[in-house]
């Protein structure tokens, strides 16, 4: 998440489509693309690392999505968040609370030609649940994995005090590598090597060309060659797009979309994303210290006039999960746009209309998650209105992330700070635990029994359905009414691409399933 | 010599003529006349002069001869007949046929005349090529160098590639003139040309001009303020006053019998140095005030030609002399002599690198804050030039006032009262105390100037070249003054200058400094009667003056130009320009040797007696003239 | 000892005409009034600063306030457009003309602060510089090359880009880029009149170093470079644009050009007018101001070129 | 000849001392101000303990002269050092947050980088200037040679306007007209050289009026010079005046502004020019750099853009010494 996206003249693109084609054909080179080779205009690039488990770049997941496989798929559509498909694992079961077992699909090669087996689940999942690997915080805890056969697994929890249960969906979500890679660490890092449709090819400058795997175990995908493009400007994706030399765009501003939607040759597509945006008090600092201060500054937040702004780039939800999580509800008591009680909990807080509050900072990004100065503004407005003594910092996203966590001393800049949390896969804890459970807390710093109680309680839970019930009925409300973070609405992914791609999937976190899309 | 020369006959046409030429400039209120109805003629190979004073519109006249009228300057009627044609009427391309061509123009101020980034002589040689087309670059440049040759400009070969700011004022007029005559005009305006050179070096400039004109067969018009300069060239002279032609007349016959009043007056307010007015003080006989000891200052500067090398510029070489209270002591000398620096080192703005001044026996280079404060109240300069020497941004009371603010003379209630006082006492209006002094003539700038000293009621005033930018009747008013001051005050006044018709009249003393050393110590009528040092003689001899002089400018004339401070020659240091220089001049350095009281003496080899007789003044000079003492045999 | 009026036979001298333009800094200013384009760009200018006071009282609208509802609404000159959005509303329906002349006041606030402080800054080192010479001098001015050998950008970026940007950080960041041409120019000027006369002319009357370099050297050096500092109000107004369009000037809400421009890029196809008037009204006061310095310059010129 | 190599030497000497500072100022304040390096380099969610233990292994926790020094004596031998963001195939690249895994060889150089960035830049650049000389000189020189007539009155209402004219609000006004609206030429990115005309063209508007005014300032005060009247009366057309003699002249304040003035001018707004457009070259490239605190970049930039303002300022003063004389050095 670190990668620098800007927006600029969105719309102006696509207004002037018709025209702006006219310069490159003019002047540039012909942009003729290969038959059978897709160039995709992503707005992030990879690290430098292609150690999966190295990273938690939103960018690099999706770039993992072409070469490696998982266990298992979720679709994390919003009518079924829990929904999990086969892919490495054609079948799975609970043995006990700390026990998971997989049987592992046979007959399938990594793109090095090593065969797949379970030594590589077990190497990969013992390796990347290590604490020390810096995408260990995506992992409950650490795993143990035994080798039952060749191709059978399971996942072992019961010395590390967590269910294994917490495993069930991140099973879509870990790549699995080679034993024989995680063996050389090295080899790990220069280049990716999976069992997905595509293999990686090269890297050239801001493009990596991945080719089809003519192995791959669910038939080598029609699409020959796919050209990744880092390109950070959502204009120039859409402006690509419009000239043919890209056939698909990812992230777009939603002006871009209103205006890509009326082109011919262009399908859009809008996708529910995993993502919900927040925004953190600093929980361990005065005012925010304080529950009322905090639920006085949520009920000063019109939410709707700022999806107004949003527009299709947001959905409506009231709760901290993303409808496409499991565990996602609509908390009855989620906090509302109210004034009054706002003015109520203030004066009950110490701070009448606001006086005596201290400056209060709100910090958020510009140039990555659409529209945040725009509705930052908005949402300052509504807390000044409010009598909140409120300044807004508008940051690039590199500085703001780097203002984003809490310190060494526990303590963050700032006291009101905007961000999004997406991840790929339906599993709520990989929201709740980082964010909200004292152990982490990792924004807003919150220390409350309660909440640490209810999220143990739920992490605990010995089945699906208790799980469920605990994470509706109690942990959510819980953090509705406690108010560590307010979620303001569900990010909506917007795409375009050329009418001529078909079959493609997108997964609400970011990765692109093109093993089965045809390029006409 | 001009001078009672007979008139040139001139049976042929005349050359150029003048008929009604008005000029106006255009002013916020109006046109305001600066020439009216002049009228004159120029003869084919005579030499016109034309005299007048600043503001006389000389040089607007000057100009409108080739048809250089530019605004807000404008022709309001009259002609300018050259060859049957009205230059004023002709179309831009013709004149611009004429000029350089036909009609050559010098101005007064030679060192901005050329393109300060292109070497001189590539300037010449593109004049040359102008005006001459067809001319060969490798032929112009053959024959540039030869006439640079033949204007005396040493190493012409080497000079053609050196910049316009490597040459010397001098020079570079001569090297103006070449490329005035190279193209062999007929008529040639030459607009003051002597007016920033040294006496001697404008006394070569104008032998020069007189022999090319000669040659040439050139017709020449000259414009001076400076009657005896124009009474040294012209056959007819015309009087110019306030843009109307007073009179016009051969030069004899004006000198002799001016009609016209403004011409006797003019001719009257010409300095006389021999002759009539000058009653110069006697030599004080109180104790010595000042009293400067071997002093020598020495500059480094950086050397283009080296790496990493400086040159030593030495600007004041071991220079000795005493003042006594109440006395007027005067050193004169050319530019470049080292006066300058001198009245730096005087005025304690600058320490000596040897040798001391003594001020009532302090040695004031060891002075610091509060007694180098003190000594400034009571030892103060005058500075040359009136316009820079007061703040633009000062009202003309704060400026008075300053000193006294500084020193915490006077308190603050009283300020305004005193410094009315001195205002009065050196004639500027009360009403001035508040304004700014950007309206203010020079005389006025200097009378500021001189308040702003006298507040102070200082003992000795050093003036350098203080009243030299003043016309005569102003610097007669000042002179009057600092006499009348002296004798109420007993001051001593330093005299620094190079104008010698003031320092024969205002000095008891007079020494003259020539590359950094004093050459002559004298009385004054000593000095001036019966001058002992050849360089003497030639400054004496160079002044330009309607008397006859003790020292014919014949003989005296100095060749070249002085020799830069940066290599001074061994030996005497006078000796490459001196006359009557030899075989011991280049290899000993004369030291001053006293022959009188006071210091009085010379640097020279040669025994007075040795120099050529002088000629005894025309008019009587009165007694107490001290003659100066033969120096030592060799 | 009193000093009577010795010089009876002296006239005193006539007082200089009055009327008649003294001050060099007076007699720059009197030419450049006689041009029409400084009037009319001193015209321009006063219009426009008593728009930035008056507008806000007469206008039924807020800058800052934000209503949704009214988001994209054209200038009046526009279909659509109403009253009170004379030049319409952005993209979070605030009133456009508001914002404009909130934002001109600021840039024009910070601009004037800033180029005070780097005169006064580049003034005070110019002048001892000049005055002192030396190795005073020549540390001194290798100083101002290395501060003139970092672009401006590069060190506002630098500096504000990585620490939190407010109007002091932004005028401090100003100050620091631009002093040394002030350096340069009065440390020029300086050495100039270190060699004028008058000078020579304090230093004889017991003028301390400090009361020459104040009294004297100082006021010297506004006729030259005034026109500077009124061309810099207007660039460093520019400046103060770019740090907002980038992000590293004043943060939002309070309006500044910048970061109406850079906001309404966004959208210039469906509400062009949020990018394309502010930039006129800024560019009406930049042109206000480059005409009078422009005027200025050509007038100082003329009057240190030796013109009445 | 001994005046030309004491000049260099001397120059080339102080240019260098000139420089170190400059590196110095800017790695002084790299290091001062607020924002850990050693966090971007390995992610937000990396333990304290860790960032510590690396920054230490990396000497980020030296301190800042030890730092600067070892710094220097790499530059010394040509290594501007290795980004701390973007990977070695040169492409932006988010942050690695592997600490195990970090080596600055995975990186890639910033010689590279800036070998990439740089002509395109040194495109714009040039194009920008032409454009502006383009405008500029006939203006100039017209409004110079006709002193308080029209074409000096369109020099002062041209340069006022166009020094009014913020180039933010420029670029955005062209890419509007003249690539969204009228569709004539492309705006965002680099594809081919057409890219750069719309750039360049706002670049040319922000460095004319300077042009425009130091050419008729000099060629006005060169006409008001004593030698441009003498020459014409000492016979030579006004023709050959102005050519041979008033344009030479008019060079040397030209050339210092260019010199002083323009370089500047022209790398900060290559700076936002490049970032309006998207446009690949040392600007972006510093841009993000700074926004993504690849403090390697900025001071290599920051280093080779004063390098680059102090040679030109040292060819510039050569050129005018050579010109004029008088000049000291």
């Amino acid at each position: 998440m670190t990668s620098t996206r800007r927006t600029f003249l969105v719309g102006a693109a696509a207004a002037g489509a018709g025209s702006l084609l006219v310069g490159p054909g003019r002047f540039g080179r012909a942009l003729a693309q290969e038959a059978g080779t897709l160039a995709f205009a992503a707005a992030g690039t990879v690290t430098s690392s292609w150690d999966p488990s190295s990273h938690t770049v939103a960018p690099q997941i999706t770039a993992e999505g072409f070469v490696f496989s998982h266990l298992t798929k979720c679709p994390m559509t919003p009518e079924n968040p829990a929904e999990v498909l086969p892919d490495l694992a054609l079948e799975w079961k609970l043995i006990d609370p700390h026990t998971l077992e997989y049987k592992l699909r046979q007959g399938v090669k990594f793109h090095d030609g090593k065969d797949f087996k379970a030594e590589d689940v077990k190497a990969t999942y013992e390796y990347a649940s290590q604490p020390s690997r810096p995408a260990s915080a995506w992992y409950p805890g650490q795993v143990e994995v035994e080798i039952v056969d060749d191709y059978t697994v399971r996942l072992r929890t019961e010395k590390f005090g967590y269910p294994a249960l917490n495993f069930w969906y991140l099973s879509s979500f870990l790549p699995v590598l080679s034993a024989a890679d995680v063996a050389n660490p090295d080899l790990l890092k220069q280049r990716p090597n999976g069992t997905g449709a595509f293999r990686y090819e090269e890297t050239r400058g801001d493009q990596i060309i991945f080719k089809a795997y003519d192995h791959y175990h669910d038939g080598r995908p029609k699409i020959d060659t796919v050209v990744w493009n880092y390109v950070p400007d959502a204009n120039t994706r859409v402006l690509g797009l419009l000239n043919g030399q890209y056939h698909l765009a990812e992230r777009l501003e939603p002006e871009q979309y209103a205006s890509l939607k009326a082109e011919a040759a262009i399908t859009t597509n809008r996708g529910l994303s995993s993502e919900n945006k927040y925004l953190h008090f600093r929980c361990n600092k005065p005012p925010f210290d304080d529950v009322r201060v905090r639920m006085a500054a949520v009920h000063a937040i019109d939410r709707d006039q700022v999806l107004a702004i949003v527009g299709e780039a947001g959905q409506a939800s009231n709760c901290h999960l993303s409808p496409v999580k499991f565990g996602y509800t609509d908390v009855p008591n989620y906090p509302k746009y109210d004034p009054e009680a706002c003015q109520r909990l203030l004066a009950e807080a110490g701070f009448p209309g606001g006086q005596g509050l201290p400056e209060l900072e709100y910090i958020t990004s510009v140039g990555f998650y659409p529209k945040t100065r725009e509705y930052g503004e908005l949402v300052t407005a509504l807390l000044q209105e409010q009598g909140f003594p409120v300044k807004l910092t508008t940051l690039e996203p590199a500085a703001w992330e780097e203002r984003l966590y809490r310190r060494a001393d526990g303590q963050g800049p700032g006291h009101i700070v905007d961000v999004g949390w997406i991840t790929g896969s339906p599993e709520p804890d990989l929201v709740l635990r980082p964010n909200y459970h004292s152990k982490y807390a990792l924004i807003n710093g919150i220390a409350d029994p309660e909440i640490d109680a209810a999220l143990d309680k739920e992490r605990n839970a010995a089945s699906t359905e208790e799980r469920l019930k605990v994470l509706q009925e109690e942990a959510l409300p819980l953090l509705a009414a406690k108010v560590p973070s307010i979620s303001l609405f569900s990010s909506v992914f917007l795409r375009a691409m050329s009418k001529r791609l078909e079959g493609v999937y997108f997964y609400p976190n970011g990765p692109i399933d093109l093993s089965k899309a045809t390029l006409g | 010599m001009a001078l009672g020369s007979p008139p040139v006959p001139r049976p042929e046409a005349p050359l150029m003529e003048v008929r009604g030429l008005s000029v106006a400039v255009q002013t916020a209120s109006g046109p305001r006349p600066v020439l009216e109805g002049v009228s004159l003629t120029v003869a084919p190979r005579a030499v016109l002069g034309i005299i007048g004073e600043s503001g006389s519109g000389k040089t607007v006249l000057s100009r409108a001869l080739v048809n250089w009228i530019r605004p807000p300057l404008a022709v309001t009627a009259g002609t300018v007949r050259y060859g049957g044609e009205d230059l004023l009427a002709l179309p831009e391309a013709r004149m611009a046929a004429l000029r350089g061509r036909e009609i050559a123009y010098i101005g007064a101020n030679p060192t901005s005349a050329l393109d300060p980034t292109v070497p001189v002589g590539h300037q010449l040689v593109e004049k040359l090529c102008a005006v001459l087309p067809g001319t060969a670059r490798r032929d112009a440049r053959a024959r540039v160098v030869a006439t640079l040759d033949a204007v005396r400009i040493p190493s012409p070969a080497k000079r053609f590639e050196e910049y316009p700011f490597q040459f010397s004022g001098g020079m570079m007029q001569r090297a103006l003139i070449v490329d005035a005559l190279v193209s062999n005009p007929r008529l040639l305006i030459a607009d003051n040309i002597t007016q920033p050179l040294d006496v001697t070096v404008a006394a070569q400039i104008l032998r020069l001009l007189r022999e090319l004109q000669k040659e040439f067969a050139t017709a020449v018009v000259f414009i001076s303020s400076a009657l005896g300069i124009v009474s040294e060239i012209a056959d007819d002279v015309i009087v110019l006053d306030r843009g109307r032609v007073v009179e016009e007349r051969p030069t004899g016959a004006l000198l002799r019998s001016p009609e016209h009043a403004y011409t006797r007056e003019l001719i009257a307010k010409v300095p006389r140095i021999w002759s009539g007015a000058a009653r110069p003080p006697p030599p004080a006989d109180t104790d010595v005030v000042l009293d400067v000891r071997d002093v020598e200052r020495t500059y480094e500067v950086r050397d283009r030609s080296a790496i990493f090398a400086t040159r030593r510029v030495r600007a004041v070489r071991g220079v000795s002399f005493t003042v006594r209270r109440g006395e007027n002591f005067a050193i004169i000398g050319e530019s470049g002599c080292g006066k300058s620096t001198l009245s730096r080192l005087l005025s304690c703005l600058e320490a000596p690198d040897r040798g001391q001044i003594l001020f009532q026996g302090t040695d004031i280079a060891t002075l610091g804050g509060r007694d180098l404060l003190a000594l400034r109240r009571r030892f103060q300069l005058l500075l040359q030039d009136p316009y820079n020497a007061i703040a633009a941004h000062s009202a003309i009371g704060a400026t008075i006032a300053e000193p006294l603010r500084i020193h915490g003379l006077v308190p603050r209630r009283h300020l305004r009262a005193r410094v009315a006082e001195v205002m009065a006492e050196v004639g500027l209006a009360p009403a001035l105390y508040d304004q700014l002094p950007a309206g203010l003539s020079a005389g006025q700038r200097q009378r500021v100037n001189i308040a702003r000293a006298l507040v102070l009621e200082p003992e000795m005033l050093i003036l350098d070249e203080t009243l030299s930018a003043l016309d005569q009747v102003e610097q007669a008013k000042l002179l009057d003054l600092f006499e009348r001051l002296q004798t109420r005050r007993g001051i001593s006044y330093v005299y620094i200058s190079h104008d010698l018709a003031m320092v024969r009249r205002v000095s008891a003393r007079i020494a003259v400094m020539y590359l950094g050393r004093i050459v002559e110590l004298s009385g004054n009528h000593a000095l001036f009667a019966r001058a002992s040092h050849p360089y003497t003689r030639a400054l004496l001899s160079a002044v330009p003056t309607v008397e006859d002089k003790p020292y014919p400018t014949a003989t005296y004339l100095l060749e070249g130009e002085p020799p830069d401070p940066i290599d001074i020659p061994p030996g005497c240091s006078f000796r490459t320009r001196c006359p009557f220089a030899f075989g011991r001049c280049a290899t000993d350095d004369p030291a001053l040797l006293a022959t009188g009281p006071d210091g009085v003496g010379r640097a020279c080899h040669r025994d007075a007696d040795d120099l050529p007789a002088v000629v005894p003044p025309a008019a009587g000079q009165g007694g107490g003239a001290r003659q100066a003492e033969g120096a030592e045999a060799p | 000892m009193t000093i009577s009026t010795v010089g009876s036979g002296m006239t005193p001298s006539p007082a200089p005409a009055p009327g008649r333009p003294r001050g060099v800094t007076a007699r720059i200013l009197r030419r450049a009034w006689g041009y029409g384009e400084m009037k009319a760009a001193a015209f321009l200018f006063v219009a426009l600063a008593l728009l930035t006071v008056l507008g806000p009282l007469v206008i039924d609208a807020s800058a800052t306030k934000i209503s949704v509802a009214d988001k994209f609404l054209p200038p009046l000159f526009m279909e659509g457009g109403r009253l009170p959005h004379v030049l319409g509303t952005d993209q979070l329906g605030r009133d456009l003309l508001l914002r404009s002349l909130v934002g001109l006041r600021n840039a024009f606030a910070i601009g004037l602060t800033s180029v005070v402080g780097m005169f006064v800054l580049g003034c005070a080192i110019g002048i001892y510089a000049g005055y002192r010479g030396g190795w005073v001098d020549v540390l001194l001015m290798r100083l101002t090359d290395v501060q003139m050998s970092i672009p401006v950008i590069i060190l506002a970026i630098t500096i504000l880009g990585v620490s939190r940007p407010n109007p002091a950080s932004i005028i401090a960041v100003l100050v620091l880029a631009s002093w040394p041409v002030y350096a340069r120019v009065s440390r020029g000027v300086a050495l100039a009149e270190r060699q004028k006369e008058y000078v020579r002319a304090a230093r004889i009357i017991g003028a301390s170093d400090l009361r020459i370099m104040v009294r004297h050297i100082a006021p010297s050096i506004l006729p030259p470079i005034a026109f500077v500092a009124v061309l810099d109000v207007a660039r460093m107004m520019i400046f103060e644009a770019i740090f907002g369009f980038i992000g590293i000037g004043i943060q939002p809400p309070t309006p500044t050009f910048g970061t109406i421009i850079s906001a309404g890029t966004q959208y210039l196809i469906n509400a062009w007018w949020i990018t394309i008037v502010p930039g006129v009204l800024l560019a009406l006061a930049l042109g206000s101001l480059n005409l009078m310095g422009g005027v200025l310059e050509r007038a100082r010129n003329y009057i240190l070129q030796g013109g009445a | 000849m001994a005046f030309a190599f004491e000049f260099f030497l001397r120059r080339l000497s102080q240019g260098v001392v000139i420089v170190v500072l400059v590196a110095f100022v800017i790695f002084t304040l790299l290091r001062v101000v607020p924002g850990d390096p050693i966090r971007i380099i390995l992610g937000p969610m990396t333990p304290a303990s860790v960032l510590e233990e690396t920054a230490r292994a990396l000497g980020l926790r030296d301190p800042i002269l030890v730092q600067f020094g070892r710094f220097m004596g790499e530059v010394a031998t040509g290594d501007l050092g290795r980004s701390f963001i973007r990977g070695l195939q040169g492409g932006s690249a988010g942050g690695s947050q592997d600490v195990a895994g970090y080596s600055p060889e995975s990186r890639a150089s910033v010689a590279g980088l800036i070998a990439t960035a740089l002509p395109y830049s040194l495109q714009l650049a040039g194009l920008g200037v032409a454009f502006a000389l383009l405008v500029a000189f006939p203006i100039g020189i017209a409004a110079g040679l006709r002193a308080g007539r029209w074409p000096d009155r369109l020099g002062l209402y041209a340069s006022s306007f166009f020094v009014s004219l913020p180039n933010i609000w420029v670029a955005v006004v062209l890419i509007f007209l003249l690539s969204a609206k009228a569709g004539l030429l492309p705006a965002i990115g680099y594809q081919g050289f057409a890219y750069t005309i719309i750039p360049a063209m706002v670049l040319a508007i922000e460095l004319s009026p300077v042009m425009i005014r130091a050419i008729s300032v000099a060629v006005a005060a060169n006409l008001g010079e004593a030698y441009y009247d003498a020459g014409i009366v000492r016979g030579l057309s006004r023709r050959t005046m102005v050519a041979r003699h008033v344009l030479r002249n008019a060079a040397v304040p030209l050339l210092n502004l260019f010199g002083a003035q323009m370089i500047g001018m022209l790398l900060g707004g290559l700076f936002v020019v490049e970032y309006i457009f998207s446009y690949p070259g040392i600007g972006m490239l510093t841009i993000s750099a700074v926004f993504q605190r690849d403090f390697p970049v900025i001071q290599a930039v920051a280093i080779l853009a004063s390098g680059v303002l102090v040679a030109i300022n040292m060819l510039v003063d050569f050129a005018s010494t050579m010109i004029d004389r008088r000049l000291k050095f």
